[in-house]
């Protein structure tokens, strides 16, 4: 531990935040191994224990360095890095982690597809084999920042004759390349948040393909992993998020108060404070090195919680709940599911259970895998993926 | 009582319904959303009577009741067509009938049964027991955009305004299909109704609030079906979705739910009708109706999954009528407090 | 029309019933085609429209005749009689129908097994060829009146070689026979309202079989969809079952009331009423002719209020939810649901969603037959009954 | 704020567990329901601590916290176990340990910590905040008739009371496995205690709430493992019925309400050993878990089909527990309101 407190001294006595570019402060940052020390030296870390970094991070910020502004590239430091580090080639850890940590190059998913959503394994966007290149044609969605992305990670059915989770081989694709055609998915909300992604024969050379041909259902195992992790874990202070949002409203309009709100308003007040130690003591059990599946129970009590407090809130502004702030088509950099106004909230909420897993399938992973129940029938683990009903 | 659709019902029904499937499907609605009210479909609604159904013969009405409204507002509620029905044709209509002694009541009903004008009953859309005064600035007010006529309750009394005079000001909606608007009657000249006002007034929240119960069973009928058909059509694991057994066991509670809540609506509309038991059947209807199609609305964008979380797909426009009328005319808790003292089911003993 | 008030008035000049036997009475009506009117003649009807047996009850109940206590042989009316009409031999239904309607002869219903209940095709009580007669073993449960009954309509497996739904077979079974063991089952209410009925070679006359040997599925649908009609179909007054129990608690305690227990309430006596109205609206439909499969919804919701109802109301009374009337074992002649106390009404209540088909697979009847959702792929369907898990 | 279990909290469970599973497995309460409280498991239970683990080293007891009195209650949850732990190890017990600068008050507590006698808080069982009056008839009291020594609140002041002196008449309690008694005391000789007692009432009702959330917790893993195995085992349609994804999501919404349910009680049982946060904790706490364990003990006899209706299973058991649960040391709306003041959620705001 002192010897990574050298470092961040060394870093900090080497590069002056208060004099130094942003940008070339993250790349020494990262080259000094404290980026997220628990990746291997030379790649942004000294290979340390996962937890040695919240002392990094606060000492780094409290010498007022500047941060990779994590928010904005989830999606590369939560589901690309961990996939790259576990299954990429030497090459592509050391060309791609770099500028993805400090943010010079953002990172989308490119997953999901109309026909293939909770079963993400019947998914049908095409990769030929062309010479050292894979031609990719097909229809992906649900893409969050697809029009700012450099790149994408991408699962794509290189082989349609085998059952579907054994025909799929995983790629990064360059969102530059010609035949990537990126456009707004507007929402329920009046936002464009998400994008539709359109490949026709966009090349990939060989060297971007992570893994084996054929194995990428199970390398997006990695991926999605640490997608539902990074989704259900977060910290929140009491009356963080809807709650807190909701509580300020009922506490700004006595006027509109009712016996009945009260005691639904208490009642999800109650559910969300649970919600909220459910969290804390989940943290608790990762710190203490015995991780349960517990993160699949934040994220469906978060979505279920969200919903039913914007819905009451709407209902309890009445005259106020029939309007809404704004319609126009908007492209938001970051979502904030409780920065709008109660209409917006409540709109935005919906998706909570749908995107990162929805609650459905959710609950198949709780009830096979934690309280181990029998699976379904299952009518499509050896048909060709050709011949499967879609 | 009769909870069933009479054949005149079906006969109503399959011909408004002729006429929206034609002018007002969904995706046609979805197209035009920016653009209020459709005042031509409105005008062929007219035309064909089907808004001025409970206005007697005399009146210029079609002599039927509001059994009949009902029916249409069902179809209404199926197609989320913009149309300023429920202003119009329900709410200021109502208290134009109930002031029908008054010539100016009577000339305007005329003009309204026959298509040549619109009307507004300018109270906040949530309005429910109370009757809201009408002086100063008027908050979400359904279909005032669409107005020609304002019906404006002051002090009491009944006053028709000239949209024309008065500050319209359209807001922003939740609810894209029905319209809301700001309104201020400040100023401008107004024409007083002979006759009790506020009985007139409470007496079309009452009215309304029951034929809004029908819409909402329209809208929910509307969101069960679409989702029916989607999980028959939509596949995932090899599989429709329809046949795994959690989506079909909450369509089916979803279809009970509609079941009992078409039984409620239509009693509540039968009461308006004869005029017996309104007051219970009215807030019955429309606390539990409301509570139905929002979560028929709800359960239609959550089981479409991704596709209803998109602007192309229009179950977002039944979610945003259906949470919009769980507020309008009396929220589901404030219709339920309403009935406490009604069937003695008192918080405090009366001594 | 004109001549069945005719007969009910022959009936009434030839049997005052100010003197006539109550057994005589009843018989004399039954055979002047007064009992069922839409039943066959000589068999207790006159083959007249089921609408005009209304009229009849009232005038005889005007005229001070007794009834045959029709909730006492609840089983023999509803579900034993339209099976014997529809499916036995001529021989069968004189013999049979006229003491069951009478109620000289009570019937029971030995249908569901221990490891057959919502699956009941799945039953597992054998019946053996045996010369003239059959010979039955196996166990039975959840058999009301089995204590009282003198006959018992009867499933059993005749061929365990074939698929399970086509190797069962329909007797009418006699309860005095040598063989048939009643036991009382003692419920969590403390009563022992059904009993389970153990059978031990019993010898069934081949002659008591209903339809044909491997006809019972099919025969069986009769007597259930009976039942289902019958549970749903009860027409009540305002607040009449749990939420008028409940309203009246509500009454008696001003001081137990507060404000959230209140919105509840009304929660549910709004959709008691609603659900009641729903009742009415289903009568319309099939005295127009025009029976919708609503009776289903009538069942789901009968019971999802009545567990709501008496949980609420136990939680309301406090201290004195806390005590129970009685735990002693019972045997009732006939069952009250609201009859007790609320701990009674309470856990009685939970089998509402149990008896006569579960809430799940009622809401699995109404997602593929009246929604049109496609089945479940099954694993029991071609596969012979003996190699079946269990 | 930890909110895990310690490793000597784990070690606890196990011993207690251990007891509990050779001396009250769900059939050996279910065949000795009409026997009342089982002395002979209530002594073992003394003898190894368990039922003064928050009482101070100096006052005879463990010296542990309410922490490990959580554990207890849990496993005692589970088990449903019919001992007078609730009455005397946490209610009574609090009471005296909140007036231990009282002779009598001490001494009790050496007794009870000895597993000598048994002791039982003369209230309703539903009591929540109000301090009730030991006076009179005071009805529904919980292991009453398993008492020694009655500790009643009378005007103020707590007052001891030997149960002999006293008339206690059991009463048929819905939950079978923790019998409750009414209680009069009239002409029964006292021995009051000094200090604050109603104060120690108010705090005794606090941790009995506290630590029921942890029961309720408890009761709830119960049905829901015993369920789940059920569905495992139980084959209808040729499939195990926990193949059926109908049946597969309810238990899995089961189970995430445990999760949070679990965290809210060991915040409960942390937070009445700390000090920190208590009313807030403890009415987060018992609101939310008497609703998860009514609903864990109700979906078990549903998901039981039949058999979870029959007298030979012991589901009732739990569900008649979890039912008398909720009423006990206030109810989830009693609770809540409770809260409302304390997390500025008032329904009338204050001038």
């Amino acid at each position: 531990m002192s010897e990574i407190q050298d470092r961040v001294a060394a870093l900090l006595a080497a590069h002056d935040p208060a004099t130094t570019d942003r940008l070339e402060f993250l790349r020494a940052r990262f080259d000094a191994g404290l980026a997220w020390v628990h990746f291997p030296v030379g790649l942004g870390g000294l290979a340390a224990p996962r937890d040695a970094q919240p002392a990094v991070d606060q000492a780094l910020a409290a010498a007022g360095a500047p941060d990779n502004s994590p928010r904005r590239i989830g999606i590369g430091l939560g589901m690309a890095a961990p996939t790259i580090l576990a299954h990429g080639t030497d090459e592509q850890r050391l060309r791609f982690l770099r500028p993805l940590w400090t943010g010079e190059e953002v990172w989308c998913q490119l997953f999901s597809e109309p026909g293939a959503g909770s079963d993400l394994a019947a998914l049908g966007t095409r990769a030929r084999r062309d010479g050292d290149d894979w031609v990719v044609t097909g229809q992906k969605v649900w893409t969050s920042s697809a029009h700012n992305a450099r790149w994408a990670i991408l699962v794509a059915r290189t082989d349609p004759d085998v059952p579907k989770h054994a025909g799929i081989t995983y790629f990064v694709c360059d969102m530059t390349a010609p035949g990537v055609d990126v456009r707004p998915l507007r929402q329920i909300t009046g936002e464009a948040e998400f994008n539709e992604v359109f490949l026709t024969d966009v090349r990939i050379p060989d060297a971007h393909r992570v893994g084996e041909v054929g194995a990428g259902w199970r390398i997006a195992q990695t991926t999605l992993m640490n997608e539902r992790v990074a989704i259900g874990g977060r910290p929140a202070p009491r009356e963080g998020g809807m709650v807190g949002a909701v509580a300020d409203t009922w506490r700004a309009h006595p006027e509109r108060r009712t016996a009945a709100t009260h005691d639904r308003l208490l009642e999800l007040w109650v559910e969300s404070e649970a919600l909220r130690l459910a969290g804390i003591r989940l943290r608790q059990q990762l710190a203490a090195g015995s991780p349960g599946p517990e993160g699949s129970a934040m994220k469906l009590g978060f979505a279920r919680l969200a919903q039913a407090l914007s819905g009451l809130e709407v209902e309890f502004l009445a005259e106020d709940g029939l309007r809404y702030d704004d319609w126009t088509q908007r492209r938001p950099a970051m979502v904030d599911f409780t920065g709008r106004d109660a209409g917006y909230r409540y709109l935005r909420a919906k998706g909570n259970s749908i995107e990162g897993g929805t609650s459905e399938v959710l609950r198949n992973i709780i009830a096979e895998r934690v309280l181990g129940l029998p699976a379904e029938p299952r009518v499509d683990k050896d048909v060709p993926w050709k011949d499967l009903p879609r | 009582m009769n909870l069933l659709y009479t054949d005149i019902e079906d006969d109503l029904r399959a011909t408004v319904a002729d006429l929206l499937r034609d002018r007002a499907a969904p995706a046609t609605v979805l197209a035009r959303i920016e653009s209020g009210a459709d005042t031509a479909l409105w005008g062929e609604l007219a035309r064909m009577g089907a808004t001025s159904l409970h206005v007697s013969e005399a009146l210029g009405g079609q002599g039927a009741g509001y059994r009949e409204t009902a029916v249409v507002a069902e179809e209404l509620g199926r197609s989320v067509a913009p149309v300023p029905f429920l202003g119009s044709a329900v709410l200021a209509t109502a208290v134009l009938t109930h002031l029908a002694d008054d010539p100016a009541a009577r000339a305007l009903l005329g003009r309204l049964a026959r298509g040549e004008t619109t009307a507004a009953l300018v109270v906040p859309l949530s309005s429910w027991e109370q009757v809201p005064d009408g002086r100063g600035l008027v908050r979400s007010v359904a279909d005032a955009a669409a107005a020609d006529v304002l019906v404006v309750p002051v002090a009491g009394v009944v006053h028709l305004v000239d949209a024309r005079d008065a500050v319209v000001t359209p807001v922003t909606s939740l609810d894209q299909t029905r319209p809301i608007a700001d309104v201020d009657i400040t100023g401008a000249p107004t024409t007083p109704l002979a006759g009790p006002g506020d009985d007139a007034v409470r007496a079309a929240l009452v009215a309304g609030a029951g034929i809004l119960a029908s819409e909402q069973v329209g809208l929910a009928q509307w969101c069960l079906d679409t989702t029916v058909a989607y999980l028959k059509e939509r596949h995932q694991f090899g599989r429709p979705v329809g046949s795994f057994q959690a989506l079909k066991h909450r369509v089916a509670d979803l279809w009970q739910s509609l079941v009992v809540a078409r039984a409620a609506a239509r009693h509540a509309a039968d009461a308006l009708t004869t005029g017996v038991d309104v007051d219970i059947a009215v807030s019955v209807a429309k606390s539990l109706c409301s509570t139905v199609a929002v979560r028929a609305a709800e359960e239609c964008v959550q089981l479409h999954g991704g596709i209803g979380m998109t602007w192309e797909h229009p179950a977002h426009l039944y979610l945003k009528r259906a949470k919009a009328d769980e507020i309008a005319l009396g929220t589901p808790g404030r219709h339920r407090a309403t009935l406490a003292p009604l069937v003695d089911l008192p918080l405090q003993s009366t001594p």
